[in-house]
């Protein structure tokens, strides 16, 4: 008698859960968990996460008459190409993943983008900014986030608007750091006076060479072009040096967690561009903020930011194209798709490559921020 | 027929080899694993023809590997040469950089030389890191193109798709495992075992040690270059990071792991160091720690490797007589 | 015809050490010669200088009238100069058969890569014959295939002289060969000496301390006194000569 | 400019005297055991996360940190020396092996416990700012140099005027002439590392508040380190203290010339010409003999 039971107990429990849903869509993640960029790879794993939560949270998403709940399924590339390349092929062929978002660094999305065009699964990016990536003529690439070339061309243009010269930069000797220094150098007019440019590498975190050498050009602004953890150093080391130049930074320096790091005299006056004010006046972003500090306990980021839409934008992708498995037919869909992102409206060019609005924000002394361009969304302090 | 081990070995090796895209001709991701354990098995035969038998450590052989993968892959994408002449201007370009690095630092003392390799491996990483005009610096180098296909009467061997590629690594790496074989059976291989032994002693035998030692290096960074090259077109883009000094380490972990001295040792470390954590991928982050504690046991319990310890086996298994002329 | 080898004031110091000053002999006949000397005579260092180990601070040395100090020892070996360690060395890891053939075979780059296409040549095929009766000789024979690392310490001394005698040399120079050796093996190494003297009636020169053994096999002997040569000549000679007496007593 | 080079001249002086106390540790084993320990770096950042450690949740005094770190670490060098190396002595490849072994499983150990993410740690001396005219510094560029010439004095002290010490520098000159005057060397490589891991630890603890505590923050001093006993001359402690305060002033003052992103190529180039032209450095001895 008890054998009977335990078997019909093991069949109850093995039953498909009868919820609303009626099937699951397994999205690939490719990312960074461990390595020298393993923080930036939370932040783009807190967005995935929340995009999640928050569609299986309505009931799943609707494509023709069957509901689709969504399901992550993530490797860590750990920066490392070979690595990269062998997380897209295992997505692609063995757990057949529809479309795959993520990575953080350049190369490794170069590596992955030829296995998403031979295995037709689109591969859609929301960190890396190379420009070099869609330049590659491959149909199966986009890219959620600017790149460095629009990140520089709206950057260029504010500086040009203040008196910034001679410029000097400190940055990340990679992908960001070179692209954003180099990028900056091409796009400032001719003749444009540039002080120190100084590079370390990741992981290096003395900039007091760097700053010593600025002070010796006597520049009136510094370019930090990394990431928020060594950007929260640089300034205090530029401040403890006694260094008033005005600060420009990179995308993860307007949040109130960077604040938390150093304290708003620190860094009152500074400006930086960002895909992604957090508490900008704009509705579809305060409610991401807000869901982001319930579910985390700390200010959004602009790669979460990034990475929340990319999963908007592959689940609208899938309902256009009618599939949850056919990766042409959503490569098609991406092509035409335009989503109202947290970021900005989202839509592809012919190369892939998304534009979302570049905010210019600037800190004011009383720990806030406004933010300063584009002007039809300029609002004052306490709403950046 | 008492084969020796290395000889079994090798054959069981190639065969697998040669019949891997029939078997797993229907999961991709197997037969990618493959390749890609096959484009680390070249560096590691480089390595252990230095290693292995002449006894010199270098932990910078990535580098070499990342020349060889820069001059191929610029070759082919901007200079437009097909796929062989470039891979020989990578072969040519790694060994000369290793004649010129070897000819002022193979006079030194091991421990020198082994720190000189490291500070070499650092030097490149960062010339590729830098130079971005030319190596596409930090961001990568994408867009490399695989070679041309080549029609043989009605079929045709496309070398994009997957199996192609895989047939063309393999045929690389056995031309290497073979130039191995040929070197290392040959009195140029036992020249070289014996300075790995007692160095005075091969010189009063008539040894050329400098001479051999520069050999076996130009000779391992030459294959090494191959094998960053192979690498690279595998991947259909360079990154810097792939060449830095990490990897110089986990290269020489590949061939201790498998037996540093056998034949057979590269490709088994290339196999077991690539393809075991692709295979128990659930344990990423483990697998480092893992590899880690291996490597420790290896150095304390078993310095021979897999191999040696597959060699012991076999030998109790044909209960041959202790030949032990182990280099075979 | 010329000195087999002509050693002709030579000098070598370290640091504020003079280990050799000014020494000269000529070995011009083939047979058995000793070296001999008390401690600090500076017998090794010339014995280095000789071999190529050392480079002498001034004067010359001409094996066959051709200059050879300062030469690297790997040259020196390929013209036909053989020598064995103070310490004994073979190649643990090689069996003792690996160890003679390594001798014998040619270490020129091209020929040694090419050497796996001509595995089975006549040449080889003579020198495994000549190696096996080398080792008969020292009756090692049976441990052929044995990885040197197994034998016993005279084993191996009896090995090394086998091994470089392999390479048909013009000069062997012998370090310290008694050194470490019971007093039974000492006798079955002078006959093994003497007989391949026999064979080859090439120079062979033996830097030793064991007096007894030395004399009753060298047919000259050369003693070697604060860096300088004494006196050269036959063993009953150079045992009546009180300044040698004197040097050893001091 | 001159005010420039002198602030360089302090960063300078900063980062070398980390790279001399990563140094030292280095050399002492080296020199006594012959043993190249890639591992040390590691060892390094293992004092930085366990100061922060005791830091927060036991003691909360700075001072009391460091040492409590530096004793774990010296605990942590007798369990390494008896498991790892004891058994490889003289067997320079398998060492080298070992030593890369402990890397992979202490950094990504690291990983497992505290996180990816770096940690950091603002006590006292980091917060208050020193000022000269128109420089700045932190207290805690200072703490770092004064503690780092204490350490050195200190050591000094123990290997000359001490009975362990100079047991240590028999063994490091002659083993087995140390051996038949009674010296355990057991013992000796034992208490030598000890002393080097401890070292290491009091690095991690000073460097760490100052900059981040993460995962790979003893990589690259790990580096400086090894060129600096190797210029200074492979087993010499003075040259470790020469080879390191001049590694990190050269470096600083050369930011000042040369692009910055080309810094280390220059620290690793004099690194190779010194190793060709004076492989036994600046005060090592040249050893006669073969090999």
């Amino acid at each position: 008698m008890r054998k009977l039971l335990l078997t019909t107990a093991l069949a109850a429990a093995f039953m498909a859960p009868a919820a609303y849903a009626d099937e699951t869509v397994t999205i690939g993640i490719v990312t960074a968990q461990t390595g020298p960029l393993a923080a930036p790879g939370k932040f783009q794993m807190n967005g995935f996460n929340l995009a999640v939560d928050e569609i299986n949270g309505n009931g799943g998403f609707q494509i023709g008459d069957t509901t689709y709940k969504l399901e992550l399924k993530v490797y860590d590339t750990r920066c490392n190409a070979a690595e990269g390349a062998s997380a897209m092929q295992r997505l692609a062929t063995v757990d057949q993943v529809p479309i795959v978002l993520g990575e953080l660094c350049s190369p490794v999305a170069a590596a992955e983008a030829p296995i998403a065009q031979d295995f037709q699964v689109p591969l859609v990016v929301t960190v890396p900014t190379a420009q070099s990536l869609t330049e590659q003529g491959n149909p199966y690439f986009f890219r959620v986030n600017a790149n460095s070339g629009q990140l520089n061309e709206a950057l260029a243009a504010f500086v040009e608007t203040i008196d910034a010269e001679p410029l000097s930069f400190i940055a990340w000797n990679n992908d960001t750091g070179r692209g954003g220094a180099n990028g900056m150098q091409e796009l400032l007019p001719e003749g444009y006076k540039f002080g120190y440019i100084g590079f370390f590498n990741v992981g290096e975190v003395d900039f007091a060479n760097h700053i010593t050498n600025i002070r010796n050009e006597d520049s009136k602004a510094i370019m930090l072009l990394m990431d928020e953890e060594p950007g929260a150093l640089a300034i205090r080391q530029i401040r403890d040096a006694g260094l008033d130049a005005k600060l420009i930074g990179t995308l993860a320096m307007g949040s109130n967690r960077f604040l938390d790091r150093l304290n708003a005299d620190y860094l009152e006056g500074m400006v930086q561009y960002s895909s992604f004010p957090p508490n900008a006046p704009m509705e579809r972003i305060k409610n991401f903020s807000d869901t982001y500090k319930e579910k985390y306990g700390e200010e959004s980021h602009g790669f979460a930011a990034q990475s929340y839409d990319g999963i908007f934008v592959a689940v609208e992708a899938m309902k256009a194209a009618g599939t949850t498995s056919d990766g042409a037919a959503i490569r098609d869909a991406l092509a035409e798709i335009s989503v109202d992102g947290v970021i900005g409206t989202i839509s592809f060019d012919e190369k892939g490559q998304a534009s979302p609005p570049v905010y210019i924000t600037e800190w004011c002394e009383d720990g806030s921020r406004k933010i300063i361009a584009p002007e039809e969304f300029a609002a004052d302090c306490g709403a950046g | 027929m008492k084969l020796s081990f290395s000889t079994a070995a090798a054959i069981v090796i190639l065969a697998f080899g040669a019949l891997a895209p029939f078997i797993f001709g229907g999961q991709p991701y197997i037969l990618y694993v493959l390749t890609l354990a096959l484009c680390y098995t070249i560096p590691a035969i480089g390595v252990n023809i230095l290693y292995g038998y002449t006894g010199l450590v270098s932990l910078g052989h990535m580098g070499f590997a990342g020349v060889g993968a820069y001059t191929t892959a610029l070759l082919m994408k901007d200079v437009g040469l097909p796929f062989v002449p470039s891979l020989f201007g990578g072969m040519f370009a790694a060994g000369f950089l290793g004649f010129l690095v070897g000819i002022p630092c193979l006079r030194l003392r091991s421990h020198y030389f082994i720190i000189v390799t490291l500070a070499v491996g650092m030097i490149l990483y960062t010339l590729f890191n830098n130079l971005d005009g030319l190596t596409g610096g930090a961001e990568g180098l994408p867009g490399i193109p695989r070679p041309g296909n080549i029609e043989i009467g009605s079929f045709v061997l496309d070398f994009r798709s997957l199996t192609g590629f895989y047939v063309l690594t393999f045929i690389i790496a056995a031309l290497t495992f073979g130039l191995q074989y040929i070197l290392v059976r040959s009195d140029f291989g036992r020249s070289l075992s014996s300075l790995r032994q007692d160095e005075s002693l091969a010189a009063a035998r008539g040894v050329n040690v400098f001479g051999h030692k520069l050999a076996a290096f130009v000779l391992s960074t030459a294959i090494a270059g191959v094998g960053g090259a192979m690498k690279v077109l595998f991947l259909r883009a360079a990154a810097p990071l792939s060449f830095d000094m990490h990897e110089s380490i986990n290269l020489m972990m590949m061939l201790i792991l498998g037996g540093a001295g056998y034949l057979v040792g590269p490709v088994i470390g290339a196999i077991t160091f690539i393809a075991l954590p692709e295979f128990l991928r659930i344990a990423a982050e483990m697998r480092l720690i893992f590899f880690g504690f291996v490597l420790l046991i290896l150095a304390r319990f078993a310095p021979r490797g897999i191999c040696g310890a597959a060699e012991a086996a076999y030998r109790k298994l044909t209960d041959k007589e202790a030949n032990v002329v182990r280099y075979t | 015809m010329s000195a087999i080898l002509e050693v002709s004031d030579i000098s070598k110091s370290y640091g504020g050490i003079q280990a050799v000053d000014g020494a000269s002999f000529t070995l011009d006949k083939p047979g058995i010669y000793g070296l001999i000397g008390p401690n600090g005579a500076g017998k090794t260092t010339m014995f280095d200088i000789i071999c190529g180990r050392q480079v002498p601070d001034a004067g010359k040395v001409l094996f066959h009238s051709s200059r050879v100090d300062g030469v690297e020892p790997y040259k020196l070996a390929r013209q036909g100069l053989a020598r064995t360690f103070q310490e004994c060395r073979v190649l643990p890891e090689e069996t003792c058969l690996d160890n003679v053939l390594f001798a014998a075979q040619s270490k020129r780059m091209t020929s040694e890569m090419l050497q796996v296409f001509t595995r089975n040549t006549k040449h080889r095929r003579d020198a495994e014959v000549e190696a096996r009766r080398l080792l008969r000789l020292i009756n090692l024979e049976k441990y052929a295939d044995q990885p040197a690392s197994d034998l016993s310490y005279g084993q191996r001394r009896l090995l090394e002289i086998v091994s470089c005698f392999m390479s048909k040399p013009r000069i062997l120079l012998l370090d310290e060969p008694a050194s470490g050796i019971n007093p039974t093996l000492l006798n079955t190494l002078r006959d093994f000496l003497v007989e391949l003297y026999e064979e080859t009636k090439i120079v062979f020169l033996i830097v030793e301390h064991n007096m007894e053994f030395i004399m009753s096999l060298a047919s000259t002997i050369i003693v070697m006194h604060q860096g300088k040569v004494l006196m050269q000549g036959a063993p009953e000679q150079v045992q009546a000569d009180e300044s040698v007496i004197d040097a050893y007593l001091g | 400019m001159a005010t420039a080079i002198l602030e360089q001249f302090i960063n300078g002086a900063m980062m070398g005297s980390i790279y001399v106390l990563m140094a030292l540790g280095m050399v002492l084993i080296y020199g006594v055991m012959h043993v190249l320990n890639f591992a040390h770096g590691v060892l390094f950042m293992v004092g930085g996360y366990l100061t922060h450690l005791f830091f927060f949740s036991w003691t909360g005094s700075y001072p009391l940190a460091i040492l409590c770190s530096m004793v774990a670490l010296a605990a942590i060098g007798v369990v390494l020396e008896r498991l790892v190396f004891r058994a490889l002595r003289d067997n320079l490849r398998m060492q080298i092996v070992s030593s890369l072994g402990l890397i992979l499983i202490i950094q990504n150990g690291v990983v497992q416990i505290w996180g990816p993410h770096a940690l950091q740690m603002r006590p006292a001396s980091v917060e208050t700012l020193v000022k000269f005219g128109q420089l700045s510094f932190t207290l805690q560029h200072f703490v770092i140099m004064g503690v780092v010439a204490a350490a050195v004095v200190v050591l000094y002290l123990f290997l000359t005027h001490t009975r362990l010490g100079t047991a240590m520098r028999a063994t490091s000159q002659a083993p087995e002439a140390a051996v038949v005057v009674g010296i355990d060397p057991n013992r000796v490589y034992t208490l030598t590392f000890m002393i080097a891991c401890a070292l290491a630890g009091l690095g991690g603890a000073l460097l760490g508040p100052l900059f981040l505590i993460f995962p790979q923050m003893g990589d690259a001093p790990m580096l400086k380190a090894l060129s600096a006993i190797v210029i200074g001359g492979m087993g010499s402690v003075p040259g470790a203290i020469v080879g390191g305060l001049g590694i990190g002033i050269v470096e600083s003052l050369s930011t000042l010339v040369i692009p910055t992103d080309y810094r280390d190529t220059i620290t690793f180039g004099v690194l190779i010409l010194m190793l060709l032209i004076r492989p036994w450095g600046i005060f090592g001895v040249r050893v006669r003999g073969e090999d």
